[in-house]
């Protein structure tokens, strides 16, 4: 082995975003100082991404157990049992840093990293949601940013050929510094084929497939870690390129080669690359492992033991072979024309131990690396709670139709045709509910059933800034009642917490309360966390993206007949508000785009009321009841009321309420709620009275404009043009 | 009846025409890899997929149309066996000269994915004569290269022969003369950019896909 | 030997790339730029002896895969 | 004034679609083609009045809008 000196490599540690005390416990773990590989090694395992250093105490508190649940977190993904012998394998992924410094290759390498988390589980991969956050509109980098990672996501998963079903976009300032692009894959498997990454037993062949391994994106582990400065740009990885088109025969070779008994453990290569793999597979199994990096394919001279250790290449898988089923694998690989090779073995030395060009380059204990892991127990302050709105707080529009043009043409309200139309939503010729369809979850049919699964990604990242433990709730409620209002059962969710450096007090703060509330609202609506991811510092020069807890949901329909969109409203409809509104206006949609403040307390989230009322909901959708439903979220009633104006091509007026202030009524955005149109309305509120549930009819559809009678009416033409214009004209100049 | 789909590296709508088939003709479908160098016996429809065959890298369908079932596939246009090339299909059947034209970069630069009306502007076809007397079908269309390119004299000889067979109602893409879909002189190849395989049951929004794939194997 | 393939449209197709690149460069100020023509390099290593023989070999791989002549034209460099 | 920008990835930078016409060409029978790049070139007029002035011009389109330098390499021709 290499000698260093020892000051030098306190220095390189550093580097690469390890604290002296952390460089100190590598030194006492090893009983001597790391050398060169060694140190990188350590360096990426114990980053925040790949460590969970600062969340790990805190992830704990989320519930994980469940009757659907066969597989919670610790694994690439969850996996829920869909019934009949089925599952449902998803997880949702960060990659925002990649994605602010090559907003293309950055989105396309997210979507395909959590591609591979999905189908190393020995899933097929059936559905994709995206959830970005970029800057204000106005900031210079926005529009770039806008139409590289839409297209980038777009160009990686329609090429693999999975379809983008759903997403969603925000716009604020608080992300000028630092877009985040979240995204989510689901897949399909049988329950009793699932693949694990776990090292079963000594003595095995591992096998490296996929693309070749060059010098991209080394220390993206570290850097997804690290927050940025000025000077970030010069620090840059080489960037990671995607290559969908290996995916897409990656995938089929992976599936190809489980189905045909040869693989014991699997595991993709994504941050933190070979290193992590490796390392996780031999860790999981309490084995040891040892890699050959000479038989390693390469696509560039030269490489060293570091860099190929380091490299976050794409597109690249790890298995572990059952014993002499090696002619498998050569077979599959030599079909779908990938790189493979045998590079190395399991041991029962509880050590990595790698060679390259005849020596030993790094011999080291495993248990230090994947389970000791330093992990902080970070000090946070709560934040400081906001005064609740009363309606009398915030004052009326001066004029109500303008009012509802702003809100429904701002940029988080304004149609995003001009993102979805770009990904491919029809590819496996299953989806029955999409982005352009007018429906609160994407849909797509489990393949040859009547089962189908709903999927949503949801949070509100003003509420949990005002008020990280309401938020938090609310973000796991919304993407319930979004499943619900589809008539789903929600069965189990994913999440990514995007923060800001949680070595600062208040922004822990947010961390922890953030996660408090989502867990409560795990806990009450029965829809447990299967699987997530953590990014953390966040922040440019100090300032810190706004909290963004994102929540993917998943849900199932048993008969996909019986469902409900909100594109069906026609003349003649009753219109019925489940739920009970307060007007709660206090960070709301209406006081930030049209009053232009940003205070107040967000609405509080009544679990016990969001069970009730969603169960009754859910219930009317599958009993045939009813099928024409949107739930109410950013703007209120009257933007639900408009949403399903528009995808429906029919109008609606809306009665005023007796006691609430209009501009509170119409644009308050009080939790638990949801808007039906039907025939039968009085049938809907005997039904809802006898069980307890708050319901009302508040309006009738039909004729051809929204309109409150006595505060304003807008013709469906405006509307639309206000919603439909505001992107396309946006990315246009 | 007996269909054949070809899989390419990199098609990804190969499995959806399998089910499109069956569901709408019941007929029974052969997978078959780009490197085999025979057809099923008996084989009366041979379908390209839609997808990104070879990543749709250096031209869309260029590297595909090379592969060595397409000589089989040519022979069996040369027999007069019914093939349809759907999306990329439709590129690959261009770039191996089984179909007149290419297929460019769509005039707004982007991938653009979304239901559309077509005129179905030749009902007479073997691939169209379940659609007589219906004027307008939908389906949807996905891509990123689906701009039809030909030159005037292949255009004028197109429509003149009756070769157009769908015709965009509102152009997606800037399709030369809004052209979706065409027929070689015989009558047997049928490329199209619109996604039949995705409207073969109401579910999807539409079925009316569906009809094509049982004319084809009516006429076989 | 180093051999480097210039595809482009032939004049008469539309070059839908080229025309979004001259739109961006006048909307950036650049306003008396015209005629944009987007086109591709293909660059690659041969082992071919001598020149004449790779470039008629670089011609026929042309004709087979990197160019469509039916919508483009190209021209071969090598050295 | 005629230009041409010819835009390449920076060494290190996978390039995709040269790997996959590296493989068709291999597939085709050309065995001994390797180290395929795949770039592009834009060319157009500009109505600078001297070289450097030009030069100087498309060099900022570049920048700007013609190459992402984050992962392209480019060189400009002006004459
Ligand atoms: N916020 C979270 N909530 C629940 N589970 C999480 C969360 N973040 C990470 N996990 C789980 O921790 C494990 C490791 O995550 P990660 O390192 O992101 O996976 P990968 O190595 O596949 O990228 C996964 O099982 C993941 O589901
Ligand atoms: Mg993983």
């Amino acid at each position: 082995m290499s000698a260093q000196p020892a000051k030098a490599l306190a220095e390189t540690a550093a580097e690469f975003g390890l604290k002296a005390e952390e460089y100190a416990l590598i030194v006492r773990r090893l009983n001597r100082e790391p050398n060169l590989v060694e140190l990188g090694v350590f360096s990426v395992m114990w980053s925040e991404h790949c460590s969970y250093k600062s969340s790990k105490r805190q992830l704990g508190k989320f519930p994980t157990k469940g009757a659907a649940v066969i597989c919670g977190p610790g694994e690439n993904a969850g996996v829920i049992d869909i019934g009949d012998g089925q599952a449902c394998v998803f997880k949702m992924e960060s990659h925002n840093h990649p994605s602010f410094i090559e907003p293309y290759q950055g989105a396309a390498t997210g979507v395909g990293g959590i591609m591979r988390d999905v189908f190393t589980m020995g899933a097929r991969p059936v559905a994709l949601l995206n959830a970005l956050r970029f800057g204000d509109p106005g900031h210079p980098k926005t529009r770039r940013l806008v139409a590289g990672v839409v297209a980038g996501i777009g160009g990686y998963g329609n090429c693999v050929g999975v379809p983008t079903v759903a997403g969603e976009t925000n716009f604020h300032r608080g992300y000028d510094g630092n877009i985040l692009v979240n995204a989510m894959c689901v897949g399909l498997a049988d329950a009793d084929k699932i693949f694990y990454s776990a090292a079963p037993a000594p003595g095995l062949p591992v096998v490296y497939f996929g693309s070749k391994t060059g010098r991209d994106g080394i220390h993206g582990a570290t850097m997804a870690s690290a927050e940025f400065d000025e000077a970030s740009d010069e620090k840059r990885p080489t960037v990671q390129v995607g290559d969908p088109f290996a995916e897409k025969l990656l995938i089929e070779a992976t599936l190809e080669l489980m189905a045909s008994g040869a693989v014991a453990a699997i595991q993709d290569m994504g941050a933190a690359g070979l290193t992590s793999s490796s390392v996780e597979m031999a860790g999981k199994g309490g084995l040891g492992i040892e890699l050959d990096l000479d038989a390693v394919p390469q696509r560039e001279d030269g490489l060293t033991a570091y860099e190929m250790m380091l490299s976050e290449s794409q597109e690249r898988m790890l298995a572990i072979l059952k014993p002499g089923r090696e002619a498998d694998g050569r077979r599959i690989f030599e079909k779908w024309g990938l790189d493979a090779a045998v590079i190395g073995k399991t041991t029962e030395s509880g050590h990595l131990v790698l060679r390259h060009r005849g020596e030993v380059v790094a011999d080291v204990p495993l248990a230090p690396l994947f389970e000791d892991a330093p992990l902080y127990d970070r000090p946070w302050v709560a934040p400081a709670p906001q005064p609740r709105l009363a309606p009398a707080d915030v004052p009326e529009p001066g004029d109500y139709a303008q009012a509802v043009l702003t809100l429904v043409s701002a940029p988080d309200m304004a149609s995003k045709r001009w993102i979805w139309e770009q990904y491919d939503r029809h590819v496996m010729a299953d989806t029955l509910e999409d982005s352009a369809t007018g429906a609160d979850a994407g849909i797509v049919r489990v393949h040859g059933t009547r089962k189908a699964l709903a999927v949503t990604s949801d949070v509100t990242p003003r509420y949990v800034q005002a008020d990280p433990y309401e938020g938090g709730k609310q973000a796991v409620a919304e993407a319930w009642r979004n499943l619900t209002a589809i008539g789903a059962t929600p069965i189990a969710i994913t999440d990514n917490l995007n923060f800001g450096n949680p070595e600062r007090p208040e922004i822990m703060g947010q961390i922890v309360r953030a996660i408090d509330g989502m867990a409560e609202a795990c806990r009450a609506l029965s829809f447990p966390v299967v699987s997530g991811n953590v990014s953390l510092y966040n922040e440019t020069n100090g300032a810190a993206i706004p909290p963004t807890p994102t929540v993917g949901g998943v849900g199932l329909l048993e008969d996909y007949a019986r469902r409900a969109d909100f594109a069906g409203m026609h003349g003649g409809q009753h219109l019925v508000l489940i739920g009970e509104t307060r007007g709660e206006l206090g960070c709301s949609m209406y006081l930030r785009e049209v009053a232009g403040r940003e205070d107040g307390a967000p609405p509080p989230v009544d679990l016990a009321a969001e069970k009730r009322n969603g169960d009754f909901v859910r219930a009317a959708i599958q009993s045939g009841q009813v099928s024409v439903v949107h739930d109410l979220s950013d703007g209120g009633l009257i933007a639900a009321a408009a949403e399903m104006a528009l995808a429906s091509g029919c109008g609606a007026q809306l009665n005023a309420d007796d006691e609430l202030p209009a501009h509170a009524w119409l644009f308050g955005e009080d939790q638990g709620r949801y808007l039906v149109a039907t025939a039968a309305g009085d049938a809907l509120l005997a039904a809802a009275e006898a069980q307890g549930v708050p319901a009302r009819i508040v309006g009738a559809a039909g004729g051809d404009e929204l309109a409150a009678p006595g505060v304003f009416s807008l013709s469906l033409a405006r509307l639309r043009q206000a919603h439909e214009d505001w992107l396309p004209r946006y990315m246009g100049g | 009846m007996k269909a054949a789909v070809v899989v390419f590296p990199g098609s990804n709508c190969d499995r959806d025409c399998r089910t499109a088939i069956e569901r709408s003709t019941g007929a029974e479908v052969a997978m078959v890899w780009h490197k085999e160098t025979t057809l099923p016996e008996g084989v009366d429809l041979i379908v390209l997929p839609g997808g990104f065959s070879y990543g749709d890298y250096l031209r869309c369908g260029a590297m595909a149309a090379l592969s060595p079932v397409m000589a089989e596939v040519k022979a069996a246009a040369g027999r007069g066996v019914a093939i349809v090339g759907i999306c990329n299909g439709f590129q690959i059947l261009c770039e191996a000269g089984l179909l007149p034209g290419a297929l460019i970069r769509n005039e707004g630069l982007k991938y653009v994915c979304k239901p559309v009306a077509l005129e179905v502007t030749n009902a007479q076809t073997r691939f169209t004569a379940g659609y007589a007397g219906r004027r307008q079908v939908t389906m949807t269309v996905g891509n990123g290269e689906g701009n039809y390119y030909a030159d005037e004299a292949t255009l004028e000889r197109l429509e003149g022969e009756g070769q157009v067979v769908f015709r965009y109602v509102q152009n997606p893409n800037g399709s030369a003369r809004r052209i979706a879909g065409v027929v070689n002189d015989r009558g047997n190849v049928l490329g199209l950019m619109p996604h039949p395989d995705r409207a073969f049951e109401p579910e999807l929004g539409s079925a009316d896909g569906a009809i094509l794939f049982q004319s084809a194997l009516a006429s076989a | 030997m180093r051999a480097k393939v210039h595809v482009f449209l032939k004049e008469g197709v539309l070059d839908v790339q080229g025309k979004a690149v001259e739109q961006a460069l006048h909307g950036l100020g650049w306003a008396d730029v015209g005629h944009v023509r987007v086109g591709k390099t293909i660059e690659f290593e041969l082992a071919a002896g001598d020149k004449a023989k790779a470039e008629a070999q670089v011609q026929a791989m042309c004709e087979k895969l990197l160019a469509n002549t039916v919508i483009e034209s190209y021209r071969v460099e090598v050295g």
